[in-house]
């Protein structure tokens, strides 16, 4: 193996060193059919710098052992690491306490272990789940499932032509019916931003509790739960920068405290007696069996990584790499981008001519541009745009500007193939 | 570092202009075909739940020829062209010899050098540039396997 | 970072080779306070050969992708990969079909898979769920929240005094209100081995379904699901040389095929639409959201690696050191060993005069050798032994009699602190 | 590779007598104020769930002074001999006194050398060991969890 400088120094000045943030991405120096990767497909998921690869790597070499047990020397560091993952996850996120952190798989489980908990012990008959068209099928399918065991109504609060939320629905649909609001941060088609502080502000008003769908907000912005007054916030590490397998809820103590336990198992127990159990304090009530361990040390290496650098300055260059692809998009003759053009974050979804988003897919990889064509697990929203498909370029941290030009030149590529004027 | 330019695009562009040829690119853009069947004996949907393509395909058999065949649906290129060139090849053919037809098709999808010299398979050779790009063989058997699960068990002998 | 010859070879000729064995598991060459780690613990988690570090690592730094949204290069590689990690896992123990194996976290989320949809869609008020005294907390947690909501009842198998399974107890309560059987393959704590296969045919007659829990099992012993006649199967990677984070669940295609889905989110839909969705064929439809995909190719790795090994020469080599592990325990004055002495696993629970665990795990752990002391998730199985807590040393592959010598040694120190005669 | 009896025996042989006196092996063994307390005021248990060590702590307030404690239990040397411990010391303070005690104890077995040298500890000190074993410290301190969940707020001005 080849091990460069691993981490980005502390200090890299002013300035965004765009050149040694991409010498920490090692799968960024590959190939893609001859050409150099152009990665834009960062709301699926993020590659990982060598401090994430190596902490996973040195968790291994080093102190592996099940956590909770400590009982000997591997045991206690690794249940020390993973503990101080969880702090570093709840210090980043502004959670008041890291006993409100729960380590999940991902945003997806997160939101599920919502729905089978508070959702199974409080969403009744007539009840009304209030979500957005613009969600993420983790973030609706898991409340569909839940109105239908409980005999609840799921409503959708309307979204504008340019993919921005209708406030004034959500503010129609809000009732005393409502039980629970579930809304995404951020689009993972159109890039929009959701006013979720003010989402949840009218929710507990309404007495309903409100679930933030943050996998695509948490990659790319600086959180503060508190601030936003959500009750529950998810999200996943793998598009942050860390391993797969990883992702965490973030949950009020009052609302936690009093939910039922859903998995059960080893770690979330105090007592287990033949007649029945006691759960364990938090968080290790909804942890049961043995978690991904290194992931979790891997997701806090990963939001260290994104603390040195800044996210902020993450915030500032994506912007500006964003406006200049929305730009160059635009320019292009045929091609219609969705969304919204300014306060959104770069997921791009476009469409172009009539060639299919897959067709347009297949084209870019020939050039190494890596984009997503599809549903994105959106396919109520796409419904809502009136197509099937769309294709997607999604930036991060580590893009550039001739990243944007790699995909522009392959889309002129596609148009010849496809003899589009 | 990476070498823009290394591999030679000429290669690149040769794999993409067989997928993407004028005759596919013709179905795709002027689906034959294509809308309801009167009297269909068979009709089912399939869709490709991770890329959203779908075909609903329809049949009409007399006796265990086909007589007619149609289908609705939306997808990339090679999933509607695909489902298009099959209305031509299919009609007046029995069961059995779709099924061959089928057989020979998807060998040529898997790369196979002799199916895709086969005749029998018409404007469907065109398809052949399709082995080269492996994860877009499902979009051209999608209509296939709307077939296949139609009457796939009628085949005599299985 | 120091990468010695990372795999074991094909051919390692007829003798066991455990020094190259061990040369293969980085962490066995590191100091425990000045000592040489003797890891004895690997009933809680196993060690990572090279191979399957550098399987985690060579994923993250060549083919990082999202799986099933194929659109390029990388996610095509991805999904390959992580298709393929299922065969290699499917193929291992003897699955008719690679979409029976559903990738979970571990044991546990396999277990409550099972519990939360075909426990909810079929345990109704009055039913009967058997499981066994000597269950892993894992697999009985689960059953019992799955009671309490179903009003079903739990019964229990009693465990003789050497811990075996009183099968003729099994036969009592053994009825046709009893509709699902839930057994531990190996016993995690006295390393008894249920004769699965027998109880799974009894509950078959008795048209009750059988889980069966192979976390201590899968890492020892040569499986073939069907040969056992379970209708589910559920393990952990991380016992078996796996990263953390991944294990899988079988079960058999004709139930899972009507067992409706639990998580929802992306993945698992086939469509998706506001009113509701359909769930996406197996094995996917039990698969919400992004997998632990690194998790998943470092599993297919691990199987590689013991089967290149060969499972029958491990099991020889454990059953030696498990013989010569007991020899020596039983050989120390005040020592109590629990379980039988033979037909067993290397999971050894002892007592040694009026030591508590815990004060022996610290000894111990002062002189390298890694132990487990407490509950092991079993309490039901403590009191029925008449005890709060045991020493466990269990042993893997890689251990070798003199690590069984630095333990009975490290006792000798324990018994002297504690003015043991 | 490792080096056999690298790391000096002698250090952590002392550690280990440090933390196993003949003091803390005796209130294992002997443990004082086990047992029920008739007219007890307050009781609470507590487990370690991990390791599943519990206390039942059992006190007589008399005003606010501690006029007895006692306790239940079962779990390793250091959770029952500080325990054990606890009834000589407490007996007889005000629940101020006692949760001063409990802070100093807290102290030192989070190394604080004053706090180790602090005699209203008593018996107590010979747990000073535990410092050099935190993992340990949640063992020392279960019954004093007990003692605080129970009175701790009734600390003046808390
Ligand atoms: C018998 C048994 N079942 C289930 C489990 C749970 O496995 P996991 O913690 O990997 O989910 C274990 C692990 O401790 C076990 O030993
Ligand atoms: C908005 C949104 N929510 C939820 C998810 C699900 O995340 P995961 O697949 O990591 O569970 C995604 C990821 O695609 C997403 O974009």
């Amino acid at each position: 193996m080849d091990t460069p400088d691993p981490t980005l120094d502390l200090e890299t000045g002013p300035a965004y060193d765009i050149e040694r943030i991409r010498a920490d991405f090692p799968i960024l120096g590959r190939l893609v059919h001859g050409h150099p990767l152009a990665y834009l497909d960062n709301a699926a998921t993020s590659q990982k710098p060598y401090s994430v690869i190596q902490a996973v790597d040195a968790y291994y070499r080093e102190i592996n052992a099940n956590v909770h047990r400590g009982a000997h020397e591997l045991s206690i560091r690794a249940t020390e690491a993973y503990e101080e993952a969880r702090e570093v996850v709840a210090d980043h996120i502004g959670a008041p306490s890291a006993s409100e952190v729960i380590f999940v798989r991902g945003a997806t489980e997160a939101i599920n272990l919502v729905a089978w908990t508070w959702g199974a012990a409080h969403v009744a008959e007539g009840d009304e789940i209030l979500l957005t068209k613009m969600e993420h099928h983790s973030n609706l399918v898991p409340w569909q499932i839940l109105a239908g065991r409980a005999g609840a109504t799921v409503r959708y609060v309307d979204v504008e032509a340019d993919g921005t939320l209708v406030m004034d629905d959500y503010d129609r649909l809000l009732s005393d019916r409502t039980c629970l609001v579930a809304v995404t941060h951020v689009s993972n088609t159109l890039g929009v931003v959701n006013p979720v502080a003010e989402i949840a502000q009218k929710a507990r008003e309404a007495d309903a509790i409100c679930v933030v769908d943050g996998a695509q907000a948490a990659p790319h912005m600086q959180l503060d739960v508190q601030a936003i007054g959500c009750d529950f916030y998810a999200f996943s590490g793998h598009k942050m920068l860390a391993p797969t397998g990883i992702g965490a809820l973030w949950g009020r103590r009052e609302i936690l405290e009093h939910m039922p336990p859903w998995q059960g198992g080893g770690e979330m127990i105090s007592e287990v007696r033949l007649e029945g159990f006691t759960a364990a304090q938090l968080p290790h009530k909804f942890e049961a069996g043995t978690p991904n361990i290194a992931g979790a040390i891997g997701f806090a290496e990963a939001i260290r990584y994104l603390q040195r650098i800044g996210l902020e300055r993450v915030h500032a260059w994506e912007s500006d790499l964003t406006a200049y692809a929305l730009e160059r998009l635009d320019a292009v003759d045929g091609l219609e981008v969705f969304g919204p053009r300014k306060d959104r974050v770069g997921v791009i979804s476009f469409r172009y001519a009539d060639i299919h988003a897959h067709d347009l897919a297949t084209i870019l990889d020939q050039k190494g541009v890596a984009i997503r064509a599809g549903h994105h697990c959106n396919q109520p929203l796409m419904t809502h745009l009136g197509v099937d498909a769309t294709a997607r370029a999604s930036v991060y941290l580590y893009n550039t500007r001739s990243e944007i030009d790699a995909l522009v030149d392959a889309l002129g590529l596609a148009a010849k193939l496809f003899g589009v004027a | 570092m990476a070498k823009p330019g290394h591999g030679s695009d000429g290669l690149e562009l040769s794999s993409l202009q067989d997928l993407y040829q004028q005759v596919i690119l013709d179905h795709y853009r002027r689906p034959r075909n294509k809308g309801p069947l009167e009297g269909a004996t068979h009709t089912l949907t399939l869709n490709n739940p991770l890329c959203g393509d779908v075909i609903d395909l329809m049949l009409r058999l007399e006796g265990d020829r086909i007589a007619e065949v149609h289908f609705e649906g939306k997808g990339c290129s090679i999933s509607q062209a695909s489902a298009s060139m099959m209305g031509a090849i299919l009609k007046g053919q029995t069961i059995e010899q779709a099924l061959a037809i089928m057989d020979t098709f998807t060998r040529m999808l898997h790369g196979d050098a002799d199916a895709a010299a086969d005749t029998d398979l018409g404007d469907l050779r065109a398809l052949a540039g399709v082995a080269k790009f492996p994860v877009r063989v499902k979009c051209a058997l999608l209509a296939w396997n709307c077939l296949d699960e139609m009457v796939g068990s009628e085949k005599p002998g299985s």
